[in-house]
Formats: C-alpha cells, structure tokens, sequence
C-alpha cells in the first residue's frame, strides 16, 4: 500500500542519507583501519537504504535511483539526526551511537512485521546493525575515557546532536495506519534510551540536557543541511536524465 | 658468509625469504622502499576515487565505489604489515609521506573531473597495476608476495568494474559515450608510463630482477598491457588514442607510438595537476585524526592498567 | 536624588539620555539587556540568509544577498558599540551568546529551505522588525536612539528586497508561485509573534515604556504592520494564511485571527526547527576564530610597542 | 570577437569562482569586521565578474546568468588558484593576497586595453583590487607576526597554495591573438612576485618552493573543486530552466 511504502521511505531516507555522509570519510578518517570500519558500516546503509526504497518504489513503477536521484527535499522523509554534518569525528560518533542503537532496537522489532518483505528486509539489517552499534559503543568509551581533548570535543558533540533524538521517537498520523507492520517510534524511546544511557555511565556521562528540534522529517520539513546534500548527491543524475549507469 | 649462501640458495631455488630470515641489507631497503611506496600509492589512490563516492550517478554505482576505495584502504594496511616485517613502522611510513619523502604512484597525481574517471582508472590503471603486480605475488619476499595475493585478487575485481563502467557508459546517451571517450583519452598514455621508464633507461631493474623481486621489465610488462587492452577497447567500442598502435604480425603483437616522457618527468618532478593537493588532503585527515588516535591510544593504555589491577 | 530629579526632566523632555549621564541601575541593565539581545539577534540573524549566499539562483540576487547579510555584521557591530558606551564588553555579550545565556529573537530559529525564504525573511520578518524598530529611533539612550536610525534606514532597504523577491517569483513559473506562497504561509504567523506576547501578558512593558525605551505597545505594532501587510500581499497576488482577517469598518483596521502562542513558547523553551544548530554554528565560527583574532591582537601589540620604542 | 569574449571569460570566472568561495565566510567570519570585509570583496568580485561575464555575452545572446548558471565545467575558464577551497583563514588569506597582487596589476595594465569596454570595466575595478590588496597584505602580517600558531598556519597555507600561482602567468596561445587588448601573463610575473615577494619579506618568509600545479584552467582542464563548487551555486537555478529571479 501507499502506507507501506511511505513508511519504507522513512527507513530507506534515514540510511540513504546517512551513508551519503559517512561515505565522505572513506580515504579522510584518523586511520586506515577506520575508512575501512566506517566504509563497511557505508556500505551496510546503502545496501538497506536500496532495499527499502527498492520496496517502496515497486507498487509505484519507481526505482531505487528514481527515488534517490529524482525526489526533491520535500519529498523526502529522513529524520534530522540522519542528515546532520559530519563535522569532526566525535560528531559523526555520536550521530553513529544515536542511530545505531535506535536502528537495533527498531529492527529488532521489525522482523516480526506483518509485511513481509519489511520483515525480511529488516531481519538481514539487525545482524548488521549491531555491529554498527559494537563499534559506536567503543569509540563513544575510547573518546570520553581517551583524553582531555577527546572528552571535551564529545561531549560538545553530543550537546550538538542530542537535539535530534527527540525526532526518532516522534509518532506520526502514518503510523496509526500501520498497526502489526510499522513499529510505533514512542514505543522505542525508553529500551533504546536504556541502552545508550548504560554506555554514557560506562563513558562518566550524564544524559545531555539542552535544545530539542521540533525536527519534522517525516512530514517532509527538514533541515539547512539537507539542500546541500542533495545537491552534491543528485548533480550527475540530474544533469543526464534518462540516461543508465 | 654462510648466511649469504643460504640466502642466495633460497632464491635460486624460488623459496620464499621470511623475516626471521638473514637478508643483505640492500634486499631489506629494497624491499622496504618498494613495499612502503606501494603502500602509499594504495593510500593516496584513494582520493581519486574517493572524489566520486558522494555524487555516484546511482546507489549502485556509489556501494562498488565506495567498497573498491576501502579495499584500497585495506591494500595500504597488508602492506604496511609486510613492510613492517622488515623493521620500518607504520608511524615512519606515514611521516615520511606527509612530508613529501617518500614516492608514491605518479598517475595519482591526475585528477578526476568526471565520472567516467571511474571507469579509466580501474580499466586502465588497475589494469596495468595488475600488469605490474601479478608477478609479484611470486616475489622473494614472503610477506610481500603473500600481501599480493590477496591484493591482486581484489585489483581483478576493481578491473572489471572499471570496465563495466565504461561499458555502461558507451551503451548510453551520446553525452555518455563521449564522456568515456575523453577521459580515456586521458588516462592511456599515463596508464602506460605505470610501467615506468624504458628498460634500456631503468637503473634499479638489473638487482630486483636479480632478487627476484622483480620478474618482467617494463617495457615487457607495458606490451603485455597493451595486448589486453586493444581487444577489451574493441568490445567497449573505445578508440585508444595513439594513431600508431597496430598489429604486427611478425612480432604477433601491437606496436605501439612513441610515448612522450615529458609529462611523466615533470610530475616525477613535483609539477602535475594535484601533487600539491594529494599530500595536502593526506596531511589533512593525519592531522585531524590525530586526537582520536591518540584517544584510542590513550584509552587502550588504561584499559591494559586496569587489567594489570585487576589480575 | 538631584541626579535622579535631572534623568527624570531628561526623559520627559523627549532629550537623549548620554553615555556620561547619571542613570538608574534598572534603567542601564534594561538597556544592556535590550541593545544585546538586538545585537545578536542581528548575528545570528546571518545564519537563516547566509544559508543562500552560495545558492542563489542569479548573480544579482547573490550581490543583494551578501550585501543584506553583511549589512546585518555591520548592525551588530553598531549595536555592540551602542551597549559598550553602557559598560559590557563585546567580549561579555558574545560568551554570553555562546553559552546560551543571552537571548535573541526567537525568529532566527526558524529554517530557510527554500529560495522564496529569501523574500519572506525581508518582506515579512525585517518588516516585522522595521515596525518595532523605528520607535526606537527615537529611544531615549542616545547611541541606542543614533544606531537605530542607520539601522532602520537599511532595513527597509532589505523589506523592499524581499518584497521584489517575492514579486519576481509570484511573476514566474507556477512552481515559483507556489514556492512564494508556501514560505509565505510558514512565516506569516512567526512574524506577527515577533511583536512579543499580548499586551495584557507583557510584563515588562510598562517601565520600559516610562523611560521610553519602548513607545507602543506590541498589540499596537503589530497591527499596524498587518495593516501594512494586507495590501502588499494583494500587489504580490499573496494569500496571507489567516482565514480570519478582514477589515473592520468599526475601527478601522483589519481584524487578525487568533494567535497561536504554543509554538512561540516551545521555541522559546529551547524546542524550536533550530535553536541548537544556531548557536552550534556561532560558537564554532567563534572558536575556529580564536586563533585569528589572537594573532591580530599580539601583532597589533608588538606593533605599538614598536612604535613606542621608536619614538 | 569570439577572442575577446573568451578572455573575458578567462577574467570572469576568476572572479566568480573567489565570491563564490568568499561569500560563505559571510556570517562565519573571526570577527564581525572580517564579516563585513570579506563580504565587501565578495561583492566587488561579484560586481566585477557580471560585467565580464555580461560582455562576454553579449556577442553570443547570453546573459551574465546563462553564462555563470548554464555552462558546464569544461566550459569555464577560471585558473585552479580562484577554484581552490576556502580551507582555515590562513589558506583564505593566501588565496586573497596571490589574487589580489595578480588582479591589482592585471587590471592596472588592462586600463589601456585597446577594447574599450575591457578598459572601463578594469578601470572601476583597479580602484577596488587596490582595497583587496591592502587587505589581504595587512592580514598577511598580523598572522606571519602574530602568534605562532597562526604562523605556523600560515606557513602551511602558503606551502597548499602557492602551486597554483604558475598558472595565473601562463601563455595561453588565445593571448597571441588578443596583442594590444588582452595583457600576456608571463609580463605579469615579474611585478607580481616583486610585489608579494616584497611583503613576504615583511612577514619574515621565504617564496615557498614545493610543487607547482600543471593548472589548465584556461583550457577548461579544472581542479577536483570545481565540480562541488558548481553543483552547489547552480543547483537552484537548473531546478527551474527558463526561470526568472
């Protein structure tokens, strides 16, 4: 159904646009054994982001490169987290830890959907996922327990990106028309805010306090941030329609 | 000496030299400046490529890009391990590469201004570095020819979807096929300088060949390159851009044009398009990096002390 | 006090109040508190504009666009002169900023995806800002009163620039038209919430109107900019998104529909589209800064003491 | 001719690309007064580059807009030095203080251009360039003579961006066919690196020796930057072919 596939759209939105960004670090991180880690978590989100906006373009005729390539900002449903800069890498950890263990937790639940091809997709998701999680986990304990200055610049990280937590746990109208197949977003906040509070006391961290984004992704308002994205993800598509590659 | 003859046997007899192994000191720096040069070609590889990763003109096309630049990341890991084994570190490696002392490959100094690079340079210039390396996975060295192995496995790979862009490329919109027409006319003479200089004007070979480190000259190898690359261009329906090139049946292989070393030597000298901003952007990522490795050195420091503790 | 008696015969007499003058306590911190909020609203009033400076869709709009942003550094830097002559520093005001400690108009938490943003922001929100400003022309602390006039002077300036933003769309494409009119109807009601909360929820209004900081009350601003709004949208062939506005022959003025308070105070709150990034983006253009404004500070040092050793 | 709107492109897209590399600094600057000086050589530049750009085009029936919105990368002539990314202030000011010594000789020669309208154009430029030369100077002291960090960050920018000067004084056979309108870059150098080598010596420093960028900007051959450039400052615009702002 059309519910169905707007749904997908969220899951795929949120991977697409986080690989885009993780993508930029492959031959820029601190060191090789890193372009390769966070290429392989690249390549773990692209490959969900096709899936699920391969699902969600099949009732319509619509490929996944179609709805990459040819969607407009408004037309797309990411959360904000999602389309965050990279900035340094404590940033780009954060955004790592928030959506990894968000990403587990949904998947997990996911792979008893009444869809089943959701069910599939997301069953094959969760085993990478938690990989994803593992290696967030241990870089949020190496920069708050490395040193002085990893610390400092982790915890400015997470006061810039704490704010777009707020967003993933939102409820939505789509949702109510989802029962048995979608997993409703507030019934997720206290396991996975469980879970990434028992890192940070493992990190001597309290839960960031401060901005909240009033976010609006889903409903296709996003954030400055995005424009930019789209703009250098779609420039070669756009500039030779119709064509293959 | 003793340890001179065994050495000398294990390389007549194709045998393998280990670390713990005797070796004079020239195999060592040999070795050590072939390897660690490789290593960083992998390393600033990367950044040609990498160029592409976030306006990949499909999701596709972005996950094999994004997949064939980390396996070079990984490439320049096996091969600092090997170089390793020899008794250089990783840290020295890579100083001496942001500082500008240490070689890497010259044809990473081009640039990659559109997207049928991608295919040119994993046709072309994958396709002669597996020129140059498959004999080396049967080099002297141990570590080396096993680090090769593995390399050569994925540059294979790396190859053909090079070569599948292009392919993609010509069966497109005429905006397409000229696209991958100039840049192939870009890449084929430097692809062909990979071989490095004419053997009757390459000083180091005699000794390599001799340590079987290396095993074909390079004008060998060049030929050998070009054999393979004039039937795959036909398929591909790319002209090769040297009106020279033609089939010589008394030879049973192409001649080839003369190739205008001008270039080559005034990249070799530090005056190509982006050796400047090669080292900038690796200087760049090693320098922001630092905390962090720092933080995961420091991190793992404590962790071994509480262990200590606790035990 | 004669002191008191002498501020209290200024204020009456419509005279300036100047940096020399005895003033109250309050009276000074109301100012403080005023001019640098207005100051940093101006800052931080950079980013939602400067979000187009590299994306704008001809060159004449970019030149408007960097000279409208730059304008708004120049207004803070005016501003932060003004709350000087009061005794804060400009490096007081901008920590506070930073750290979140001083306020700015709540405005500025608002996103600017689109072009026609462009237009709203100046028609609209310095609209908004040039009927709040121009009493203050006349404020009774002078250099607040004196930047003020330069202030409003390029304000409507940058209102009339928005307005032929929004012209020049709605007479364009349809996919402009609705562009205009979609970010229109999302900065519609933000704008009317600039004028700050009804006045019979205002609290410190009435002091602040008795030493004529403030000269109207919000309710009466922003009627008189809506009544000034209705027949510019009708040239701009605009739908203000108010299904309750119309004209009231009794009084003479439209009659607005209600207001919704929530999001005013949510954002207010610090749960706004923005308010982190605002202040992520101040204080990381602050810090990247430093070592910039170190370095102008010690070589305007060394220079002095140059200058002083030599004479 | 179709010579001289070339080389007026040659000029303008110089000038295009600085602004538009300049005018992100607008809001993000060290201090409000570099806010509004940067933004103040953004706008000459942009003033400069539409005049270029519009006679450029008015032979062929293109707008200023046609020219800087609807060509390709191959199609722009800019030299690798005005392409190069903003990096920290350090590399900004570098850019600034090679450009503006080249601009500021350039336009003093092309005054007597025997195209008249390349003379006028230069001629209100000449005045401006004068600015950005000054400014671009005094900067270049208070970070050579500052602090040591902004020395050492100098010293590094100048390392990055000191390859693309060859270009800017390079003969390109265009030149040949221009004698008496159009000024032959190899008769710029000498005054030119006098002049900076001048103020380098005020600063303390040495010419930096390093590589030298083969550049061929003028033969439409661009830095890997030019692509992200482009598909940020044309994005909106190719949105709406046929659009009028």
């Amino acid at each position: 159904t059309a519910d169905i596939a707007e749904y997908a759209l969220w899951l795929g939105d949120d991977s697409l646009m986080l690989s885009q960004s993780l993508g930029w670090w492959v031959s820029r991180a601190p060191e090789l054994e890193e372009d390769v880690a966070l290429g392989n978590i690249a390549l773990d989100l692209i490959g969900h982001a096709r899936s699920l906006l391969h699902f969600a373009g099949s009732a319509s005729g619509r490929s996944e490169d179609d709805l990459a390539y040819w969607r407009n900002e408004p037309e797309f449903f990411s959360a904000h987290l999602f389309e965050q800069p990279n900035g340094d890498f404590a940033h780009t950890i954060v955004r790592q830890f928030i959506a990894s263990h968000y990403h587990f937790e949904l998947y997990r639940r996911l792979q008893s959907s009444g869809d089943s091809t959701l069910a599939a997709i997301t069953a094959k998701a969760f085993k990478e996922v938690d990989y994803h999680r593992e290696h967030a986990d241990l870089w949020m304990l190496r920069l708050a327990l490395g040193t002085e200055e990893s610390r400092e610049r982790l915890i400015i990280a997470l006061t810039d990106i704490w704010p777009y937590v707020d967003e993933i746990f939102t409820d939505e109208p789509l949702i109510d028309r989802l029962d048995g197949i979608a997993v409703r977003p507030s019934t997720l906040r206290d396991v996975v805010e469980a879970g990434m509070l028992t890192v940070l006391a493992e990190c001597e961290l309290k839960e960031p306090r401060g901005f909240i984004s009033s976010g609006g992704g889903r409903r296709g308002k996003h954030s400055e941030n995005l424009g930019f994205m789209l703009a250098e993800m779609q420039v070669l598509a756009r500039a030779h329609p119709g064509a293959t590659w | 000496t003793p340890e001179e003859e065994q050495f000398n046997a294990l390389i007549e007899a194709d045998s393998r030299i280990e670390p713990r192994d005797w070796m004079p000191d020239g195999y060592r720096k040999t070795l050590i400046r072939q390897i660690s040069q490789h290593a960083n070609s992998e390393i600033i590889g990367m950044q040609p490529e990498s160029n592409w990763i976030t306006r990949a003109p499909s999701l596709k096309r972005k996950a094999v890009l994004i997949a064939k630049v980390q396996d070079e990341a990984g490439h320049g890991l096996y091969l600092y391990s090997a170089a390793q084994t020899l008794g250089i570190s990783r840290e020295e490696m890579t100083d001496q590469l942001i500082a500008g002392k240490a070689r890497y490959s010259s044809i990473f100094n081009y640039e990659t201004p559109t997207w049928a690079d991608m295919g040119s340079v994993g046709w072309l210039v994958d396709g002669a570095a597996i020129c140059n390396q498959v004999p080396l996975c049967r080099a002297s060295y141990g570590p080396y020819g096993r680090a090769m192995v593995r390399i050569c496995k994925e540059e294979s790979f790396h190859q053909r979807q090079g070569f599948e862009i292009l392919l993609e490329l010509m069966n497109g919109t005429p905006a397409q096929r000229a696209m991958a027409q100039e840049s192939v006319n870009r890449w084929y003479w430097p692809a062909l300088m990979m071989f490095g200089p004419p053997d009757d004007d390459s000083p180091n070979s005699a000794q390599s060949t001799a340590w079987k480190i290396k095993r074909f000259s390079n004008d060998e190898l060049r030929q050998r390159f070009v054999n393979m690359l004039v039937p795959q261009a036909a398929v591909l329906g790319l002209t090769l851009p040297d009106p020279d090139l033609k089939w010589n049946d008394e030879t049973g292989m192409y001649d080839l044009g003369e190739i205008d070393w001008t270039e080559f030597h005034e990249i070799l000298a530090g005056r190509g398009p982006a050796n400047g901003r090669r080292l900038q952007r690796r200087r760049e990522a090693h320098e922001d990096g630092r905390w962090v490795r720092d933080a995961a050195a420091a991190y793992s420091r404590k962790q071994t002390q509480e262990m200590a503790v606790a035990s």
